[in-house]
């Protein structure tokens, strides 16, 4: 079967820096959910910039949907939401910049409107459109960057600290879109581990540009030794869950 | 990515010993006087004088070579036309083309101002902290305003390179077409996004300036006082700079 | 529309020094009374800068090449009378960043963007008395403002260069010089004129209160 | 006994929206630690806002120290970090930025050069000193900006979202800062209630402008009602700590 994404011995460096991706050879399946997770600089942002093709690894190759990728030709069913959300949202309304991806992939103005009103009533953000997005609280600037994304109709959607700056409302609210997006293969970096346990089937654990484990969500980040010695602590809900399924001290 | 690049200079920089105000003034005087040089005769020494503060400045040559690229641009156009339009006595034709005598002398004489003087500032702009040069000048009677202005834009300009770097690389990986003249609006609605978030976040830096207690009576801080050498290194510019006009002046 | 160092001679560089300072000057008088505390505006006066001296470096196609953004016209139209001190801060970053026109021409430099940049800006408020919130006055507005500050700076750098440079040229040529020059520069006027408008229509929808005198 | 902080009564609306503070009343005392909880828009920002005299209440008295707040009136003793550090590192390099607030206390030369010296090894960043902010990573540049309010001398420190965007590593490295400021007032608004629950003895539940909730943090955040009647999620270490208490379902 053809795997959705396919890494083989990446390594990427920023001029004058240690690697900040090192030998990362990983694949993820259609439809799968993988959480990327690390300290900051662990390289989990310039993965997602070598998977764009914004640029090229300096060995290594990746594939996407079975082509290699091509640094600086884009691919519309590559979707990325870009962590600060700001930079992406740049026209006068939403509507606008809903519309800015299909208008340039040159869909029809009718083809436009229809699918700017399906993703916007999808994602629940019909009510903003005539808004303008600068004014427009981050939990709702983060819903329209990933409106405006699912416009292209991605079939690999990247995210990159979706919830920072989000409240837990809005936070819940997207773990819900996220979770009946069944079909999309989904990549989401994350410093906050309960929204990787709750979205992602599967973590990718990167650390110093290496891939350190690769495995079920709820397993890697229980191993207290391999989390704790990358700088992370377990989740609490791991915790719990061990509580509540190995008991307590004191009932045994 | 650019803009840090520009800024990056080498290390091992000797006049960076020199006070800043003194270095400031001795090297202004030197560049100012070397724009006034027209005299054939004085346009070798010229340049040994430069190429002398260069090695005194013990930078590497290839950084001097990587200054005079952009502007060269410039200079070869007038080299083109210069030499083939300017004067009366033709030197040499082919066809309807010559080579003029008057025009060749004075691109002689352009190109050698030209090297001179940025071969000196690049000394001056390298051996000298931006901050630290900034203070310079306002200690010699640059308006507070303008020196304001200078810090922060240069602490800004930063953030502002990253923000714009991404808002393209957004843009892009929606389809936008950066290359073509459609690029204008998109360029426009980026910029156009960057000057609301600028201003939002002015208004916030303010703020926060102000808690500080920006506008409170500030001491200035005070360097330390120039010594002999830095004064004895200032009148050497001095008397070469006076030195050339005056030999120019009188003696040519 | 920078001119690089060493090519016109030390009496123009020192006269665009004058008349630069002269022109700060005026505008800091300008600045101050509008202002209570002129420092207030100087964070936004300096953030916004930032925004158009990276903006300035962005290539637009103009085939069968590519031109830098000036700007001036917009500067004018944002920062209005702090546009002076802003542009004067801009070019020095660009002299000490990339060697694009030099320290002893900063001066000269500066009145070429600079006063077109405030003539844009006393057009642009013309606003006031064809509407300040309708679309159309604002685009032509926008554009005229853009297109004049190139203009007017290509026009002058064209006649400063070609008059200053070489002694030899004569009248004929020195016209034919002028003329060559300022019509290159032409389609970057348009270019510059449909930016700057595309960027007051924006700015007319987002955030009026940029396009306002109240910076 | 003097309150370090009195809210009674206090109101405040932006134009054309709702209040966002609505008849807000409460006191805190001195070496107290407050964490301000709610969903986005709750006012949490608007409140720290008035406390620091940034902007004047419609309605109602703010004392700090027993004095009534004087909007636009420079007040060291309350010093604030910014959710967004990069409105608050306004200078060139990171000591200059540290030294901006006691400059303006009017503190000599080398007072000021202590000071920093000083506050600078007690949060351990001096090794940062002589970068400039922008190119720290978003932990370090948080670090500086606390040094830079510690540099005041603040009686009442505010950290408005001080964890996002930190890794766990810097997380925790914040949290043992904290907990070792014995003294110092401290006021915390934050998504992160894990954070909040390590750092406050209490908690100030704000919503739609109002006080839903004021008492003992774990208290407060273990009622699922009322944390989920206004968006919020009870964390889930208090959760485990139930099961730790109480025991699992299968135990009693």
């Amino acid at each position: 079967m053809t795997k959705t994404l396919r890494a083989s011995g990446v390594s990427f460096g920023y001029a004058e820096e240690r690697q900040a991706l090192d030998d990362v050879s990983f694949s993820v399946n259609s439809a799968e959910r993988v959480g990327i997770i690390g300290p900051n600089g662990a390289g989990k942002t310039t993965l997602f910039m070598l998977i764009c093709g914004v640029i090229a690894p300096a060995a290594g190759t990746l594939e996407v949907f079975g082509r290699p990728v091509e640094p600086g030709s884009f691919q519309p069913e590559v979707g990325m939401v870009f962590h600060h959300t700001n930079d992406q949202l740049i026209c006068p309304t939403v509507r606008e910049d809903i519309a800015f991806g299909p208008q340039n992939t040159g869909l029809s103005e009718d083809e436009v409107r229809d699918r700017v009103n399906s993703v916007a009533s999808a994602t629940g953000i019909t009510a903003l459109l005539d808004r303008t997005p600068h004014e427009l609280s981050s939990g709702e600037q983060r819903l329209v960057a990933i409106t405006g994304i699912l416009a292209m109709m991605p079939r690999l959607l990247i995210l990159d600290e979706p919830t920072s700056d989000l409240d837990m409302r809005y936070r819940r609210r997207l773990i819900g879109m996220l979770n009946d997006m069944e079909g999309h293969t989904i990549l989401v970096a994350s410093h906050d581990l309960e929204f990787v346990l709750e979205t992602c089937g599967r973590v990718l654990f990167l650390d110093e540009g290496r891939v350190q484990a690769d495995g079920e969500a709820a397993v890697v980040m229980s191993d207290k030794e391999l989390m704790e010695a990358h700088g992370l602590e377990v989740p609490h809900s791991l915790v719990a869950q061990w509580h509540r399924h190995v008991g307590p001290e004191g009932c045994e | 990515m650019l803009v840090k690049a520009a800024i990056a200079t080498p290390s091992g920089n000797s006049l960076s010993e020199w006070e800043t105000r003194l270095k400031l003034l001795g090297l202004l005087c030197l560049v100012f006087a070397f724009a006034t040089i027209n005299d054939l005769r004085l346009l070798p020494l010229m340049i040994i004088t430069a190429l002398a503060v260069y090695r005194l400045s013990a930078l590497p040559a290839s950084y001097l070579i990587s200054r005079l690229k952009v502007p060269g641009i410039f200079l070869l156009a007038m080299a083109v036309v210069l030499p083939l339009s300017a004067g009366e006595t033709v030197l040499a034709q082919a066809g309807p083309v010559a080579l003029r005598l008057e025009g060749t002398l004075g691109l002689l004489s352009i190109a050698a101002r030209f090297f001179s003087i940025i071969t000196v500032a690049t000394v001056l702009l390298a051996s000298t902290p931006m901050p630290t040069l900034v203070r310079a000048m306002g200690s010699l009677g640059m308006p507070d305003l303008l020196g304001d202005m200078l810090l922060f834009t240069y602490r800004y300009i930063f953030q502002l390179a990253d923000d714009l770097h991404r808002a393209r690389v957004a843009a892009r990986l929606r389809r936008a077409r950066l290359g073509s003249l459609s690029s204008i609006r998109t360029t426009a609605y980026i910029v156009g996004s960057l000057l609301v978030r600028s201003h939002w976040q002015a208004e916030r830096v303010l703020a926060a300036m102000t808690l500080r207690g920006y506008g409170n009576s500030r001491i200035d801080v005070s360097r330390p006082a120039p010594g002999l050498r830095d004064f004895a290194a200032l009148a050497v510019c001095v008397t070469l700079a006076g030195g050339f006009v005056v030999t120019q002046t009188f003696f040519l | 529309m920078h001119i690089p160092d060493g090519i016109v001679p030390v009496s123009v560089a020192a006269g665009g020094y004058a008349l630069a300072a002269g022109m700060t000057a005026i505008s800091l008088r300008q600045i101050e009374r509008k202002h209570v505390d002129p420092r207030e505006g100087i964070p936004k006066a300096s953030l916004l800068t930032a925004v158009f001296f990276m903006a300035s470096l962005v290539h637009i196609p103009l085939p069968p090449t590519s031109v830098h953004l000036v700007l001036s016209g917009l500067m004018g139209v944002v920062l209005g009378w702090y546009a002076f001190p802003a542009i004067l801060v801009g070019l020095f970053f660009q002299a000490v960043m990339f060697q694009h026109g030099g320290l002893t021409m900063l001066g000269v430099n500066a009145c070429l963007m600079g006063i077109p940049a405030l003539l844009s800006y006393g057009v642009f408020r013309l606003r006031n008395m064809l509407g300040e919130t309708r679309p159309l006055p604002n685009a032509v507005l926008g554009f005229v403002a853009g297109f004049m500050a190139v203009a007017i700076g290509a026009f002058s750098a064209a006649v400063l260069l070609v008059s200053t440079v070489p002694a030899y040229l004569d009248a004929s040529v020195e016209r034919a010089a002028v003329t060559g020059l300022f019509v290159a520069h032409l389609p970057l006027a348009g270019i510059e004129g449909v930016f700057t408008a595309t960027v007051v229509l924006f700015l007319l929808r987002v955030q009026p209160s940029l396009l306002k005198e109240s910076l």
